[in-house]
């Protein structure tokens, strides 16, 4: 057989399981228990994240440690929707991704000036003055925080199970949607573009590639996704304080474990990640610091091991290669 | 003068002075080979073209507009392409996504046009059997040929060629030659910089020679060639 | 009128501190390339080993540095030889994650080790003398010292850097490691004695922050921010740079605070991204 | 006893994946000057970084009687085969002076110490506190041989010695070079100017496309010869 | 012999406020070996399971354990401890899951303003049994009227739950103290972890502040009262909740900690017994010092009440299982506990209870590096003063 035709069934029945594995989760609320239902939400979130910080860092180049930021900033727009102005959780929802994205536009501007470790470091700096002008404002609880009222969360739906179903399948939307985003935009013109920008920028920009444009645009769309996820992630959790909302650890340092550890700049590298992550958690979680420690050995281990990452090991190995994005040419 | 024009252009690294003062213009449909020793600022030259780095002083005048300022994306945009000396492929990209990027955004095809259009340069710079293999494993000739069709596929007016023949057999050469003709009398304008000045001085109109940053020769290869000054510096013969 | 000299030169002193805290990063930073997350971890693990220097020895907390230098020196030797330098030379993202799970490991086997009490160096009676120095102006000797510490260490640094063997191979293999090598140096080596001296570094001003305030094995991270601030602002690598960048650090957050105590560290903040946007390369940058 | 300063054989090299050498065999005799030729690309710079355990190889390398393969960069450089690297490389955070400096760490003796290279280049002497990036390119490209020559190497190899000089500073530079070979150091340098290379060396190696096509005595090549191998076509 | 009651507790036994966690275990280890035979219930004997879990110091995390415990391991109760960044995100997924909840050791103002609270809506299934920021007030200001002082007081408290929960406007210090007249001097809320307090110190110098309060973490305090002294500025007297409450801390200042006086919730000398071990304060005490070979901290106490709380509710639920008759139960407590009476049917607010207060100044040099000695007892006079206040040099 014709080695691109078998990469081309390959593809054709990747995403056909792809296609039937989001069927089956669509149906879990029916096959999954209450308590691992809400497991599987978190699992989501966290690869919505990975894949948004795959996009940033592992194709577009921008090595940001400030992505807490628009978690933070699209977890508060919902708060103070629902609790001030008492919007619906949907529409909030919506209005915190849009939110997310309108603030990046003026950080990219600043950030945008900066290169490399300068980039990363000036991320984070701005992320915590975010971070201290929330806490500064009474409005939105200061530092203390804000709970979500028990009566805006069940006006969402009748009973804790239809809630829970509820926020699955947003959950399950954002990641598919965002892994459905990378796919996508790396199949687009713009993903050629991104491609040849992460390999070579000089080269891309002599070919016509507005290198700076491509960067903003996946910017802007990853702090917009992020600002969405945020808001789901604290729609879950009910209460809100700046600690929380905003948390390096929590929001960016464990999405960077997940997608450096499961193979950065590879479609399949954090959701391969994001399962490792868990796993090491189901099992170690209860071993307090010792799991910690553990989760700092691996990502040492990782780096000195396989710097591409678990997926970046497996696709060398095997020839994997399912999400493919790869442009063939067919006689 | 629709063409290339350079007004004065002047480039240094520190106290380096790597384009000193340089004026010369090129017709579209025209052809210029360019010569010089090793770091005579040669490839510099194609850098201040494209725009990939500011002169310090003087124009670039492009087919009528001054595009000084012009970034490097813009100046792909309205037709000025080159290869690189060393080759620069995008490593984790297939040879045929390669050309895709410059069918795609410096020609701003659509992209089934632009598959269509870099299957025909692949075949004919003789890549098409590596289409599908990422570029970062091909072998050093095949390399250079990528520079050239990657240029190519960008469907330039001003096609810059920095040592694409250097290495080449001589039958490959030929071959190069004929390609290159091709392009040529669909009335693009080149810029050709070859240290095998046979096979530069039995294409190119003229020949320009540089020496530190400067002009040492302009003129018919001939001409050039014959010149007991460009004999001595760039051929190292003595007279 | 004084109030607001007072503030400045307390303010100046912070500094000195943010400077010890610092200089370690800006040799991370400017040699190494190594965006060192683990840099705030390692202090505190530092100040974790001068306590149990005064601990088990029962000296002075402020002469335990004979034995906490040398102590760091080698661990951060060693930390880089079978380490770091595994992972340099390939960007900025691998060591950025090999020593943000070096920070994870550090912070909770010390917590395993000393579990998350409060620490804290006695130095006695020190820690609250003080002298006028202006008139109206009152300021502690141990942060006086603690500057002048600063001062003298960078001044040591700087001169290591131009004016020994050892500190010329530091800025060469900075430049240009492979070249560095057909010199005859080892360029991992000397990667490892640049560690190790930030390590030692470190060691100083872990000393002196084990004394002024209590700590835990979660106190390194806090610290981190400030030092990165610092030594972008001052420059990448210019240990005098640093320097100035951590004093305009510390005044910036004084006089922030004067205003308005929310807004001292967003006053660093917003003079860190002033700085940037006129300076991006930094106050003293390395001519190329 | 070998009875050549610098010995190859069948040395094959790659950049990542790419074989840039194919069996090279060279022979450098004790104190003499001896050239590579070739095209851009034919692999003169990889065989010297090779050689200078840069790069990754197969084959034997001999300095005199000691193997080199496998030594790290450091070790080949102390044990005395020195590198001028193609484009200079001198460290621009440091003078002309430390640039110099730097290249005595290997701590061989022998003839040459500051005052020597003060001497074989004077101009160094009145820049030797400046940056090296504020020299121009002859100057930097003398500061980048005595850096070389600092270690008291027995071979000292010069990639592109000539590279961006004007002929008189050429000149200067090969005059200095039986200064050089005098001391007992062996040269290899890779030579665009062909003309020059014939003059300096005993022996010229020409390569093509990652092997050695022809070598010889200057005397013993004629320019058709020399062509050919250059261009793998007759020059018209 | 059938069902197992399943007790979900979460507490911070790593990260930063590991401290509140240190003597979980003990606690724990006492608690279950008195429930080893279950509790009796109507006329069912059920076994008891104690499931802990470690929020990290971290809120995101305790919700996160807050959500298992519900829906994993289905919990009949939840108790939950220390500090506003535990016990509200705890209390909010219980409230909305129906799970009853009792939680302890944080100013139960900002776990019920905190949530949203109101003094006409209460919770319906979480409760919280502290002192309050009322009772601080006047056990500071009982304190304070002890010595001669000009009445001005400086403020010091950081930008985090509970700092802002001191200075709040409308339920905190400023108000209470201004109507009794003290002149408050407070810049306003700053940044946990600064390394420069000149402004504070000249601010108060300024103002001639005699007394200086706050809630403080261990590290800020250090900070600042060595910068104090060292630009010479000399308060009579220093009270500070939260950073002088744990004798380790008190320990780090050396000579400096002779004479800081602070809030004791819980101590030896708390003439109180469990109602499950019927040990004593001083017994308690005693035991962990034996076990753990350190000194006693305050956690040992209010922990330790709080499962008494638990306990006694389940008892009294009629049925375990039934989660409004959990609920019921806990609402009715009235159980005197080794931290005090802790009493739902008259807290201050709705789902709240407040357990005594009193204040204790160190003292240098006794059994221990740093001993408390309780000084001013007026709103718990139960509890036996054991020293004088000394105003500081
Ligand atoms: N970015 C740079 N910084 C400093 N110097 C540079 C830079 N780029 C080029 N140069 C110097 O400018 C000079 C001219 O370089 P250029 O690449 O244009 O030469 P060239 O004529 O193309 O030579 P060759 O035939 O070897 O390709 C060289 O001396 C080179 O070292
Ligand atoms: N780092 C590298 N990675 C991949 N290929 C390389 C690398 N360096 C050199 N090459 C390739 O190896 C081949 C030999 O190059 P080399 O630099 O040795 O040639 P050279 O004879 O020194 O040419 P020049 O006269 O241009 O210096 C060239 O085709 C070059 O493209
Ligand atoms: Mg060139
Ligand atoms: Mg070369």
């Amino acid at each position: 057989m014709n080695p691109d035709r078998s990469a081309a069934t390959r593809s054709l029945v990747a995403g056909g399981c792809c296609f039937l594995l989001c069927i089956v989760l669509g149906l879990a609320p029916w096959w999954l228990e209450r308590a691992s239902l809400l497991r599987a939400v978190e699992f989501a979130y966290y690869i919505a994240l990975a894949q948004m910080w795959n996009l940033l860092a592992g194709y577009a180049g921008l090595m940001s440690i400030g992505q807490q930021m628009f978690v933070g900033i699209g977890a508060y727009v919902l708060y103070a929707m629902v609790i001030k102005l008492g919007w619906g959780v949907l529409p909030a929802l919506l209005l915190a991704g849009s939110a997310a994205l309108v603030i990046a536009l003026p950080a990219a501007l600043l950030l945008f000036r900066l290169r490399g470790a300068q980039f990363a470091i000036g991320s984070w700096v701005l992320a915590e003055s975010v971070m201290l002008l929330v806490t500064r404002s009474e409005d939105l609880g200061g530092a203390s925080g804000l709970s979500l009222p028990a009566t805006a969360v069940r006006a969402m739906a009748a009973s804790a199970d239809e809630r829970i179903q509820l926020i699955w399948w947003l959950a399950l939307l954002l990641a598919i949607g965002s892994t459905l985003l990378v796919f996508l935009w790396l199949r687009s013109r713009q993903g050629l573009a991104l491609t040849a920008l992460r390999d070579n920028e000089t080269a891309a920009a002599g070919l016509g590639v507005d290198t700076r444009r491509v960067k903003f645009a996946v910017y802007l769309a990853v702090a917009g996704m992020s600002g969405l996820i945020g808001a789901l992630i604290f729609l879950n959790k009910l209460r809100i304080s700046p600690g929380a909302a905003f948390s390096m650890s929590d929001w960016t340092a464990s999405v960077i474990f997940i997608v450096v550890i499961g193979g950065i700049g590879s479609i399949e590298g954090p959701l391969l990640g994001a399962l490792i992550f868990f796993a090491l958690r189901e099992v170690f979680a209860a071993y307090g610091a010792w799991y910690q420690i553990l989760l700092g050995a691996t990502a040492i281990l990782v780096m000195i091991k396989a710097p591409r990452g678990v997926w970046g090991l497996l696709s060398a190995r095997w020839g994997w290669s399912w999400l493919s994005v790869r442009r063939l040419l067919k006689n | 003068m629709a063409g290339l024009q350079l007004e004065g252009l002047h480039k240094s690294y520190g106290a380096l002075k790597v384009t000193d003062d340089l004026s010369f213009s090129l017709e579209f449909g025209r052809t210029l080979g360019v010569i010089g020793p090793n770091g005579a600022g040669k490839s510099t030259l194609f850098n201040l073209i494209t725009g990939v780095v500011p002169p310090d002083a003087g124009r670039i005048i492009f087919d009528g507009q001054d595009i000084t300022r012009r970034p490097a994306t813009q100046r792909a945009r309205i037709g000025i392409c080159r290869s690189y000396q060393v080759p620069q492929p995008f490593n984790n990209m297939s040879v045929f996504e390669n050309l895709l990027v410059g069918a795609s955004f410096a020609a701003g095809m659509s992209e089934r046009e632009a598959r269509t259009h870099c299957a025909q340069i692949l075949e004919q710079t003789g890549l098409l059997a590596r289409a599908n293999e990422p570029a970062g494993q091909l072998r050093l000739l095949d390399r250079k040929r990528l520079e050239m069709a990657r240029a190519l596929a960008a469907k330039p007016r001003l096609l810059l060629l920095d040592e694409i023949a250097g290495g080449l057999t001589d039958d490959e050469c030929q071959s190069l030659l004929q390609l290159i003709r091709s392009i040529h009398a669909q009335g693009v304008a080149i810029i050709w910089i070859e240290h095998v000045v046979h096979v530069l001085t039995s294409f190119v109109d003229r020949l320009l020679v540089l020496n530190f940053g400067a002009k040492l020769a302009d003129g018919t290869p001939d001409a050039v060639m014959a010149d007991a000054e460009v004999q001595r510096v760039y051929m190292g013969l003595e007279a | 009128m004084s109030d607001w000299l007072g503030i400045v030169v307390q303010g100046i002193l912070t500094g000195g501190l943010y400077a010890l805290f610092a200089a370690g990063l800006s040799m991370s930073f400017g040699i190494l390339r190594i965006v060192n997350l683990a840099h705030g971890d390692l202090i505190v693990l530092a100040c974790f080993v001068a306590l149990m220097v005064v601990e088990t020895l029962g000296l002075p907390a402020l002469t335990s540095f004979i034995f906490v230098v040398p102590a760091m020196f080698a661990l951060g030797y060693a930390l880089q030889q079978g380490l770091l330098n595994r992972v340099i030379g390939n960007g900025e993202l691998p060591p950025l994650l090999t020593t943000f799970g070096l920070s994870i490991v550090i912070q909770n086997s010390l917590l395993e080790l000393f579990s998350a009490d409060n620490r804290k160096l006695q130095a006695g009676a020190i820690e609250v003398q003080s002298l006028d120095l202006l008139p109206g102006v009152t300021v502690g000797w141990l942060p006086l010292l603690m500057f002048l510490c600063a001062v003298v260490l960078l001044a040591l640094l700087h001169a290591l850097f131009f004016r020994t063997r050892l500190g010329r191979a530091f800025r060469a293999a900075a430049d240009d490691p492979r070249t560095l090598s057909h010199m005859g140096y080892e360029p991992k080596r000397i990667y490892a004695l640049a560690m190790g001296t930030a390590m030692a570094v470190c060691a100083v001003a872990a000393v002196f922050m084990a004394v002024r305030t209590q700590f835990t094995p979660l106190s390194g991270p806090a610290r981190l921010l400030f030092a990165f601030e610092a030594v972008i602002i001052g420059g990448m690598g210019s240990i005098w740079g640093t320097f100035l960048g951590a004093l305009l650090l510390g005044v910036a957050q004084a006089v922030g605070a004067a205003l308005d105590p929310v807004l001292e560290t967003l006053a660093g903040h917003v003079l860190f991204f002033i700085l940037l946007l006129l300076r991006p390369q930094g106050l003293i940058a390395k001519g190329k | 006893m070998s009875a050549w300063a610098l010995e190859t054989r069948g040395l094959c090299a790659w950049h990542r994946d790419l074989q840039v050498l194919f069996d090279v065999d060279i022979q450098v005799p004790e104190a003499a000057v001896v050239a590579l030729i070739g095209a851009n690309g034919a692999g003169k710079s990889s065989l010297l970084d090779s050689l200078a355990g840069l790069v990754r190889s197969r084959g034997s390398i001999a300095l005199g009687d000691t193997p080199l393969q496998g030594l790290s960069p450091a070790r080949i450089a102390q044990l005395g085969l020195a590198l001028v690297p193609e484009g200079r490389r001198l460290f621009p955070s440091l003078s002309i002076e430390e640039n110099l400096l730097i290249g005595a760490a290997s701590g061989r003796s022998g003839p040459w110490n500051l005052a020597r290279i003060y001497a074989l280049f004077p101009v160094l002497a009145e820049k030797r506190h400046a940056p090296s990036h504020s020299l121009s390119g002859g100057q930097q490209q003398m500061a980048a041989i005595g850096r070389g020559l600092m270690s008291n190497p027995r071979v000292l190899m010069c990639d592109e010695i000539s590279l961006g000089l004007s002929p008189a500073v050429v000149k200067g530079i090969y005059e200095q070079l039986g200064t050089i070979t005098r001391e007992g150091t062996a040269i290899v340098l890779v030579e665009q100017s062909i003309v020059l290379a014939m003059q300096a060396a005993q022996h010229v190696y020409c390569m093509r496309e990652g092997q050695v096509v022809l070598n010889g005595a200057p005397e013993a090549l004629t320019r058709e010869q020399i062509s050919q191998a250059y261009f793998g076509a007759h020059h018209e | 012999q059938s069902k197992v009651i399943r007790i979900g507790y979460v507490s911070p036994q790593t990260g930063p406020l590991a401290a509140f966690g240190e003597t979980d275990n003990f606690t724990l280890a006492q608690v279950r070996e008195a429930l080893k035979a279950g509790i009796k219930i109507g006329n069912q004997t059920y076994a008891v399971e104690i499931i802990v879990k470690d929020s990290q110091s971290n809120p995101n995390r305790a919700a996160e354990v807050a959500m298992d415990l519900i829906n994993k391991s289905k919990v009949q109760l939840m108790l939950c401890a220390a500090t506003p960044d535990t016990v509200n995100p705890v209390s909010d997924q219980c409230e909305l899951a129906e799970v009853p909840c009792v939680s302890t050791a944080s100013p139960w103002e900002s776990w019920y303003f905190g949530r949203g609270g109101t003094p006409a809506k209460g919770f319906d299934w979480t409760y919280h049994f502290f002192f309050g920021l009322g009772d601080g007030i006047a056990a500071y200001t009982a304190l304070w009227q002890k010595l001669p002082t000009n009445k001005v007081v400086g403020l010091l408290c950081p930008n985090d739950a509970d700092g802002e929960a001191w200075a709040d406007k409308q339920h905190g210090l400023p108000p209470a103290l201004q109507k009794q007249g003290y002149k408050l001097v407070d810049l306003g809320r700053f940044q946990s972890g600064s390394d420069n307090y000149t402004a504070q110190i000249t601010a108060f110098k300024k103002a001639g502040v005699e007394i200086v309060s706050g809630v403080l973490n261990p590290p800020d305090f250090t900070t600042f009262w060595n910068q104090a002294r060292q630009q010479g500025f000399k308060p009579k007297i220093v009270t500070v909740a939260k950073a002088m409450v744990f004798p380790q801390a008190v320990d780090n200042l050396g000579t400096a900690g002779d004479g800081v006086t602070a809030e004791v919730v819980w101590s030896p000398y708390h003439p109180f017994k469990s109602s499950l071990t019927g040990a004593s304060s001083a017994q308690v005490a005693e035991a962990w010092e034996g076990r753990a070979k350190k000194q006693w901290t305050p956690p040992l106490g209010w922990i330790h009440a709080l499962f008494e709380v638990g306990i006694d509710a389940l008892r009294r639920s009629g049925d375990p299982f039934k989660a409004a008759a959990v609920r019921d139960a806990i609402k009715a407590t009235k159980l005197q506990t080794l931290a005090g009476a802790v009493n739902f049917t008259n807290g201050p607010m709705k789902n709240v209870s407040s357990i005594p207060l009193v204040t204790g100044q160190w003292k240098s040099g006794g059994k221990f590096k740093h001993d408390i000695e309780i000084v001013s007892n007026e709103s718990a006079p139960a509890v036996g003063l054991t020293g004088k206040l000394r105003a500081l040099s």
